[in-house]
């Protein structure tokens, strides 16, 4: 089982990171990936100018290599990659890569929407946009709490 | 015995205590109620929230029985952005 | 909202079409992806020497087209991408590319899970794998029809 | 009237009737029964079995009542292959 799990500070090609990920698991069969990129324009439709991510060095990445244990001992997969930017970013780059390998395409699903719903809610990024050339932080939402629910829902009825 | 602790701001706190890091000298070991007091109230307020967490020399940690000693990272880490 | 939905005769490239799939639709903060290549094994262990999907003109590419349809109606998605390979096919090779494009990731999710099930076990596919020299067509599987359920029990609950 | 209908066969009932197509001479209008006893068993057997569904012309149709014209295309298709 190969997993890779980077916390970037510079751009990446989604593209050209699914592609060697496929390549390099010859025995799976499917590839579930999520791709998280900055959106053009905010929910209230204004133009997004640029976000900034900002973590902290000595959380944000154990953190995330905790999550894809965690990821790993849940479904069987042959390979998982969990990449995130940190910095300033501006509309079209990619914020977040996760993608999930596996003989099972049930188990890709599953392993890539647990690892978003985690990584979105419980990773130590705090975000702000910027628009209409103010900054503004990016508050926790409610559907995230929601989002997590249902894995602990799962928890009990394994 | 004294010395300084590194206060480290995330997120929307490094705009309310207008730095992302601060160096703050003790005289001695200081309980997470000393460091606030020894900061002005809008910079102390914030950090008081429950809401935000403590990471001590980069392991998080309970409010509670905190003790910072000389040479310490105490990072403060409000709610994360979501989704 | 932009569907594309393509029955391709010969080898495509997945990184390539997700690239353009991203940037075509740079209001959507999230993609999610299936890809579903030819593994280098089949289930026994044995090595795969090829894969050949054998479709049926009339009904193949229109009864995907109502699958894009249905998925459409279901879910608020900005962009949807299905593309599906026929003929002979050698390990590594893909041969099913699903991409739904969202303002919320949990749409992004759901439609290219709902896809794939039924693209998997509703589409008009013939399959039949070499190995050992011999070809051997491959049966529905019983997993297909518990796959299709979970859907089922979800329109009842809406 | 008289004339042909084209029999297409998908899947494994290619293999097992031989060819992927067959072009049946028709004495006049004709039932899926008439079909299949036109055909060798062997051939006919596999294709008798109800799970195997029937396209008119490109839209799948009932066997019941099913009535096949000169210059008409029967295809047979099996169960798809699934996941």
């Amino acid at each position: 089982m190969a997993t890779t799990v980077r916390l970037l500070l510079e751009p990446f090609d989604p593209a050209a990171e699914l592609s060697s990920f496929s390549k390099a698991h010859p025995a799976a069969g499917g590839f579930v990936s999520f791709l998280g990129q900055v959106r053009a324009s905010e929910s209230g439709g204004s133009a997004v100018e640029a976000l900034e991510l900002t973590h902290y060095e000595p959380l944000t990445l154990p953190g995330m290599q905790a999550l894809a244990d965690e990821v790993l001992s849940r479904w069987g997969l042959d390979g998982l990659l969990i990449l995130h930017r940190a910095g300033v970013m501006v509309p079209g780059d990619p914020i977040v890569l996760v993608a999930a390998a596996a003989r099972h395409r049930r188990d890709a699903f599953a392993a890539a929407d647990f690892a978003m719903d985690h990584l979105k809610s419980q990773s130590w990024f705090w975000k702000r946009e910027k628009a209409g050339g103010a900054w503004r932080w990016i508050e926790p939402r409610e559907e995230d709490h929601s989002d997590l629910a249902r894995w602990e829902l799962s928890e009990t009825g394994n | 015995m004294t010395g300084s602790v590194r206060l480290v701001f995330l997120g929307r706190l490094a705009d309310q205590c207008g730095a992302g890091e601060l160096v703050l000298e003790l005289s001695g070991l200081s309980t997470l109620d000393d460091i606030l007091l020894g900061l002005p109230t809008p910079l102390a307020e914030p950090l008081a929230d429950p809401r935000v967490k403590l990471a001590l020399n980069g392991m998080l940690v309970p409010r509670e029985g905190l003790v910072v000693d000389a040479g310490d990272e105490l990072a403060f880490l409000p709610p994360v952005s979501g989704g």
